[in-house]
């Protein structure tokens, strides 16, 4: 007589997952493990004991701390592998790379939603500078500056229509949404020059002109570093625990007080204009800009780094950045094989880790450190 | 003026019965596994570059197409039984990228094994125009539209009528429960995928004598395929179909009416538009949500 | 704070072990027999694979050969080469490969002009020998020092067209083009030169590279009064199905195709919609029709022949003949400066003179790094499925 | 002065009244349970009173205020709160980030504080933070803090459900079955903890199956049959109506 029987209850994840499918429905049932506790982080008793004072240990031991110190000292460390220009030109794309796919995992990975153009507003960032900086003048800082604006405004106005939407619907949309940009960018040659691209000025900032591979491998890890840091810092806020919530159950979110289509729009907006920064600093790194920036295999790319490198991980969008950067540098040896390898390389990855490298690496880790 | 508005016409049905066909593919695999196959653009490719190459190797072309599209649905049960059935838990967006990731191996196959030239094969009864009202259309073009007839009312004819088609239907709507009333799923799922890479060849064939082919072929008529499937509506492959042709109408009257630069852009304002009004595609399901 | 942070802290820093060790990318290899490198970089794959495609395959055939001769100044030649998909990005690192790991001698290549313009930069600073395979004005014009091209220009394409064109009377024409990058530059270029020959277009169409059906475009040019013929600059399969439709249609102007689709391939896939289109190209397709004393017949038949003999009848397509040329450009300037030194191997280049390659006869100087005049185009018909020179400027 | 307001509600799905010209008034301070058999459209009723879904017709009151056809995050903003029938929880998140979900209309949820965790986010968070502690110690759920959601047993997720309805302080909390698929132990913990609740001043709705504690803590009874009100009272009141044993009761038996 049960209205509906408690062994029957749809799991959330199923249930609100903005994306799912049958079968990929986790027991809420499932059988208990033991209590995790985190090595060197002090429990608390119940109730208002107060919190636990952290130490230096523990401290080092949060993804804000020690991993961004991390990141930090290998930004740092790199270049003394770094043998020649076109080592920097590998590590400075890596960091561009990284830089989108963070911001796209707040998107995707924390929050849920999917988003197969998002090389479309990294486009429009990059022509907004190259236009105003080549044709006009503008200084580079203040273009790159406005170009952010100007994508964030584009990225809100589309967002509140289109986030409405679920799953593949929403991927659908999203892939129009970059498509289209792709397409005004091929045709307005007058100002685009067109899909045989145009010439980009170099990047100055108060006279200082960005011209060696370290001036722009300072400036892209720099970036890099900071980006991870924001990342981190939305995470772990009401803001981050909004959008993760918007992912797990859209209704609890919802009746708790958390406005979900604001918070889908916030970080759709955030993405962009990440995605914008990057467009604008690498037309000026290469110099050259063509409309294959805000193609749709760029946006497929750019989903393929997060996801990867592990969907709802920072360090993830990195390590998946990395990957899908280097990794064709090194399969140019397979010559006509090089696609097909590369190809069965990203089937095995995801069917074998289908979290993504850093978090079912995480995984295997905690788990063999419970034995 | 009459003419050129059906030739019009004529045009988006041409382009519009291509990208149904492919739609019908989304559709299939959609239907029975919830996932979007993004390699089903290279089931089309496989078809018509299978065929032209065995017909090169000296295979009479009635047998090259068939087993060109055997071919094409065992690489289809392949994808589902390496790949699809190996991650029970993925989430779709990884199951997108495993596709897009079958979809760059199979590329990258092609052009080791057949070649990066593009192919053509002679239309079905030859190359007269035929006229009408003032307007022409190829017999190939009938042949894209008829056999995508055929393939609907097969289609329906297998959901609603055979044992076989419901059990795929069960499937779709409750794997567990399918499970549970002895349908066996893994089968169902194996089935959906070899049904839709030989639709998919078939489609190949069918439009290669229009359109040519060669490797990357597959890359454009998947994502228009994808559109087509999206816009009907998920789930629904009379839905794919309708999307599919009126893809290909609209982009003909932009292009005739408008502007030929912007007919593609007009397509996807067309999504777009019927997405905001219509989140579930024209005749996707809407379910109000449990909680 | 959560157990789940922790961990992943763990796995960042071995993650970014990992991307330290990712950061020793292959290391410099130098060859005892220290052998001359030639780089390059093509879209072997991707849209324009149908240009990349037959480069890579001459540079290859051509590597191997002159190596079996004896190489050149007595070293080998060693082809370090790169598929750039098309994407002028994965040029530009890939040109930084071949020139700060690779240590390449001379680059060639760049399918498509977006790839070539996005290298040139490069080229200038790191004063490397370049010959690009694009078509566009803009790599020759200005001129930049270290940058040299082999295939006509785009204008030069729409001054034969328009000549040839100009000669039947034809002052009223429309204009369907594919939105590619080649077929943009084309549609401009050709809308710059138009008035100089008196002629106007007056329908301008285009389409997109994979369309599948053109016929809505060419029924408002069908529809539109006036035009006596119909120019469609494009490549791939887009001009295939324009002729195609262009048939089904009937419309009885006549039709001009560009270079783009200067291979046995359009034939073979336009089919018998193809017979009476007009355009102009190399004579390479032509090879045997060309007169015993023309001096370009002993190029085009020998590098037809080899072609042919190793990928198939049929199969020999003005692109690859620019990749023939690059590099017969490029070891003629070696030989004449006697090094692969890349200051002697520029201006030895810069001061070709009379080579005659596939297509047609060369002569760089300071201010021109093209070396082609226009009629080293020849305008072709393609009657019963094949090329037929149509044209009497030639010799 | 009623703190929810129902007046001849009606809710539609595709020509089916779910709920059918319902009325009721909820006094503040009061334990209040909705029963009724299978498909009485208890559920729905939850879900037109939070937002979750709008009505064909009808009205809510809450607080004194219309709020016919707001969205749930307006209604929580007012101090609704509730739980589900099938879990809600964020499988994603540890068990206190999901209380902390709950906390988030106290908690500044603006872009650029979070961004740049400035000191008032840092502040807030660890209030926060002690605050769901306590709130899970509250419901029993001491040994989960820094468990991963997904690892958690069904009861203790049932609680954990009620643990972060609580964070938001509600004035009103909907209780969406939260005995179901627990066992006689556990429901009586659950059963302690809702009224431990009703005395600290929330006023609990509850959806329930249990009879025994439906009758047990319950201030007032509303039974609905077919979408409509059967009758209402105390659970003296209800226990004792002839319908409800026909419609409801009798089928137990």
């Amino acid at each position: 007589m049960n209205e509906a029987t408690p062994m029957s209850p749809r799991p959330s994840s199923a249930s609100t997952a903005n994306i799912s499918r049958p079968g990929d429905t986790t027991p809420p049932g499932a059988p208990e493990r033991p209590a995790p506790q985190a090595p060197g982080t002090p429990r608390t008793g119940a109730g208002s004991a107060g919190r636990p004072r952290q130490g230096l240990k523990a401290r080092l031991m949060k993804p804000r701390t020690g991993g961004l110190l991390v990141l930090a000292v290998v930004v740092a460390v790199l270049p003394a592998f770094l043998q020649n220009a076109f080592h920097y030109d590998v590590a400075i794309q890596i960091g561009f790379n990284a830089i989108v796919a963070i911001g796209l995992n707040l998107l995707i990975g924390y929050c849920g939603q999917i988003s197969l153009g998002h090389a479309g507003f990294l486009g429009v960032g990059a022509y907004f500078s190259a236009i105003t900086v080549t044709n006009f003048g503008w200084p580079p800082l203040l273009s790159l500056v406005v170009a952010a604006v100007v994508v964030g405004l584009l990225a809100f106005v589309i967002a509140r229509p289109i986030l409405r939407l679920k799953g593949h619907y929403l991927a659908m949309a999203t892939l129009g949404i970059g498509l289209i940009i792709s397409i005004i960018l091929n045709q307005e040659a007058q100002l685009t020059g067109g899909p045989d691209g145009m010439i980009v000025d170099p990047f100055t900032v108060f006279g200082f002109e960005f011209k060696k591979p370290w001036h722009w491998y300072s400036l892209v890890g720099g970036l890099l570093v900071i980006a991870a840091w924001l990342s981190l810092n939305i995470i772990d806020s009401p803001v981050g625990r909004a959008l993760r919530a918007v992912h797990g159950s859209e209704v609890a979110a919802e009746v708790v007080g958390v406005d979900t289509t604001r918070y889908k729009v916030m970080i759709f907006v955030v993405s962009a204009v990440f995605a914008s920064v990057v467009g604008s600093l690498g037309a000026h790194y290469i110099m050259f800009l063509s409309p294959q920036e805000a193609s749709f295999f760029h946006s497929v790319e750019l989903v393929i780094m997060v996801v990867l490198g592990g969907m709802a991980s920072t360090f993830g969008a990195v390590v998946g950045a990395a990957t899908l950067t280097a990794l064709p540098q090194f399969l140019t040896f397979l010559e006509d094989y090089e696609h097909l390898i590369f190809g069965l390389i990203l089937m095995l990855v995801m069917i074998f880790l289908p979290k993504g490298v850093v978090p079912s690496l995480a995984a295997l880790f905690k788990r063999g450190g419970e034995k | 003026m009459l003419g050129e508005f059906i030739q019009y016409l004529f045009s988006g049905l041409t382009s519009g019965a291509i990208y149904a066909l492919v739609g019908l593919g989304f559709a299939l695999i959609y239907n029975a596994s919830h996932v979007i196959n993004f390699a089903q653009g290279e089931f089309v490719m496989l078809g018509g570059m299978g065929t032209v190459f065995l017909a090169a190797a000296g295979v009479p072309l009635p047998l090259a197409v068939v087993v060109a599209i055997i071919g094409t649905a065992c690489v289809g049960f392949a994808l589902e039984k390496l790949a699809v059935e190996q991650t029970k838990n993925a989430s779709v967006v990884t199951l997108i990228i495993i596709t897009i990731g079958a979809s760059i191996v199979l590329r990258g196959a092609a052009q080791v094994l057949f070649d990066k030239q593009f192919h053509t094969l002679p239309a079905f009864s030859g190359d007269e125009p035929i006229n009408v009202l003032g307007a022409t259309i190829t017999s190939q073009t009938l042949w894209v539209l008829g056999i995508t007839a055929l393939i609907v009312v097969v289609l329906q004819w297998f959901f609603n009528r055979t044992l076989l088609g419901k059990a795929i239907l069960a499937t779709s709507v409750n794997p567990l429960a399918a499970k549970l009333v002895g349908i066996n799923v893994s089968f169902v799922l194996l089935l959906s995928f070899g049904m839709s890479a030989a639709l998919g060849a078939i489609a190949g064939v069918l439009i290669t004598p229009i359109t040519s082919t060669n490797f990357e072929v597959g890359i454009m008529l998947g994502l228009k395929g994808f559109s087509a499937a999206i816009l009907g509506g998920l789930g629904n492959p009379f839905g794919a179909v309708i999307g599919g042709l009126i893809l290909g109408i609209v982009e003909a009257f932009g292009a005739g009416y408008i502007s030929s630069e912007y007919k593609d852009a007009m397509a996807f304002i067309i999504i777009l538009l019927a997405l905001f009004f219509m989140p579930s595609g024209l005749f996707g399901k809407k379910g109000t949500e449990r909680v | 704070m959560t157990l789940k942070h922790t961990r992943r802290t763990f796995m960042a820093a071995v993650a970014a072990l990992g991307v330290a060790a990712a950061a020793s990318l292959p290391g410099n290899a130098q060859a005892a027999d220290e052998p001359i490198k030639i780089g390059t970089f093509l879209s072997v794959t991707g849209p324009a694979s149908f240009l990349g495609d037959p480069e890579l395959k001459t540079l290859q055939m051509y590597v191997d050969k002159i190596n079996a001769e004896g190489g050149v100044n007595g070293q080998p030649l060693e082809l370090v080469h790169y598929d750039t998909g098309g994407d002028p990005n994965k040029a530009v690192t890939f040109v930084k490969r071949l020139i700060a790991q690779d240590e390449v001698d001379a680059i060639v290549g760049g399918s498509t002009s977006g790839e070539s313009l996005a290298v040139m930069p490069l080229m200038e600073r790191f004063e490397v020998p370049f010959i690009s395979f694009a078509g566009s004005k803009k790599i020759v014009d200005p001129v930049q020092a270290w940058t040299f091209k082999t295939p006509h220009t785009d204008t030069m394409a729409c001054e034969k067209i328009f000549e040839d064109m100009k000669k039947r009377g034809f002052t009223q024409i429309a204009m369907i083009s594919g939105t590619g990058g080649f077929g943009q530059s084309m549609q401009a270029e050709c809308q710059g030169v138009a008035p100089d020959y008196g002629i106007e277009i007056l329908a301008d169409e285009t389409y997109g590279p994979k369309d599948t059906d053109m016929t809505a475009q060419l029924t408002s040019i069908k529809n539109t009064p006036g035009v006596q013929a119909v120019l469609n600059p494009g490549f791939g399969q887009g001009p295939a199905i324009v002729t195609k439709n262009y048939r089904q249609l009937q419309i009885d102007a006549p039709l001009y195709q560009s270079h783009g689709v200067a291979s046995k391939k359009f034939i073979e896939l336009a089919g018998d919609a193809a017979e009476g289109v007009r355009l102009p190209a190399a004579a390479l397709l032509v090879a045997e029709q060309l007169s015993d004393d023309d001096p370009q017949k002993p190029v085009v038949t020998g590098y037809k022949a080899a072609y042919e003999e190793k990928h198939g009848e049929g199969s020999v397509s003005t692109f690859g003949g620019h990749a023939y040329d690059g590099l017969m450009l490029i070891v003629d300037a070696m030989k004449t400066a006697g090094s692969s030194e890349p200051q002697a191997v520029r201006d030895a280049l810069e001061n070709t003179k009379g080579y005659m390659g596939t297509a047609g006869e060369v002569n760089f100087s300071e201010n021109d790094h093209l070396g082609l005049t226009p009629d080293a185009f020849r305008m072709l018909e393609i009657r019963n499925g094949d090329w037929v020179l149509v044209d009497d400027t030639t010799g | 002065m009623s703190l929810l307001t129902v007046d001849t509600l009606v809710k539609e799905f595709g020509g089916v009244r779910a709920i059918d010209d319902l009325s009721f008034t909820i006094d503040p301070g009061t334990i209040h349970s909705i029963i009724g058999p299978n498909g009485a459209g208890k559920t729905t009723l939850f879900n037109l009173v939070t937002g979750v879904y709008t009505p064909t017709f009808g009205t809510v009151q809450f607080n004194g205020e219309p709020v016919t056809g707001k969205k749930p995050y307006e209604l929580a903003a007012r101090g609704m709160s509730r739980t589900f029938q099938n879990l809600q929880i964020c499988m994603n998140m540890t068990a206190l980030e999901n209380v902390l979900v709950g906390r988030h209309l106290h908690l500044d949820g603006r872009l650029l504080p979070s961004l740049f965790r400035l000191p008032r986010i840092v502040r807030g968070d660890r209030a926060a933070e002690d605050m769901g502690r306590e709130l899970m110690a509250f419901v029993g759920l001491e040994k989960y803090f820094d468990w991963d959601a997904d690892a958690m047993p069904y009861g203790a997720l049932k609680r954990l459900e009620i643990a972060r309805a609580l964070a938001a302080e509600p004035k009103l909390l909907l209780l969406d079955e939260p005995a179901a698929g627990l066992n006689d132990v556990e429901s009586r913990e659950i059963d302690n903890v809702i009224k431990k609740v009703a005395e600290s001043g929330v006023t609990v709705v509850l959806v329930e199956h249990d009879m025994k504690m439906v009758m047990e803590i319950s201030d007032h009874i509303l039974v609905l049959d077919y979408g409509r009100k059967l009758t209402e009272g105390t659970p003296q009141e209800v226990r004792q109506n002839p319908d409800v044993i026909a419609a409801y009761l009798g089928q137990v038996a």
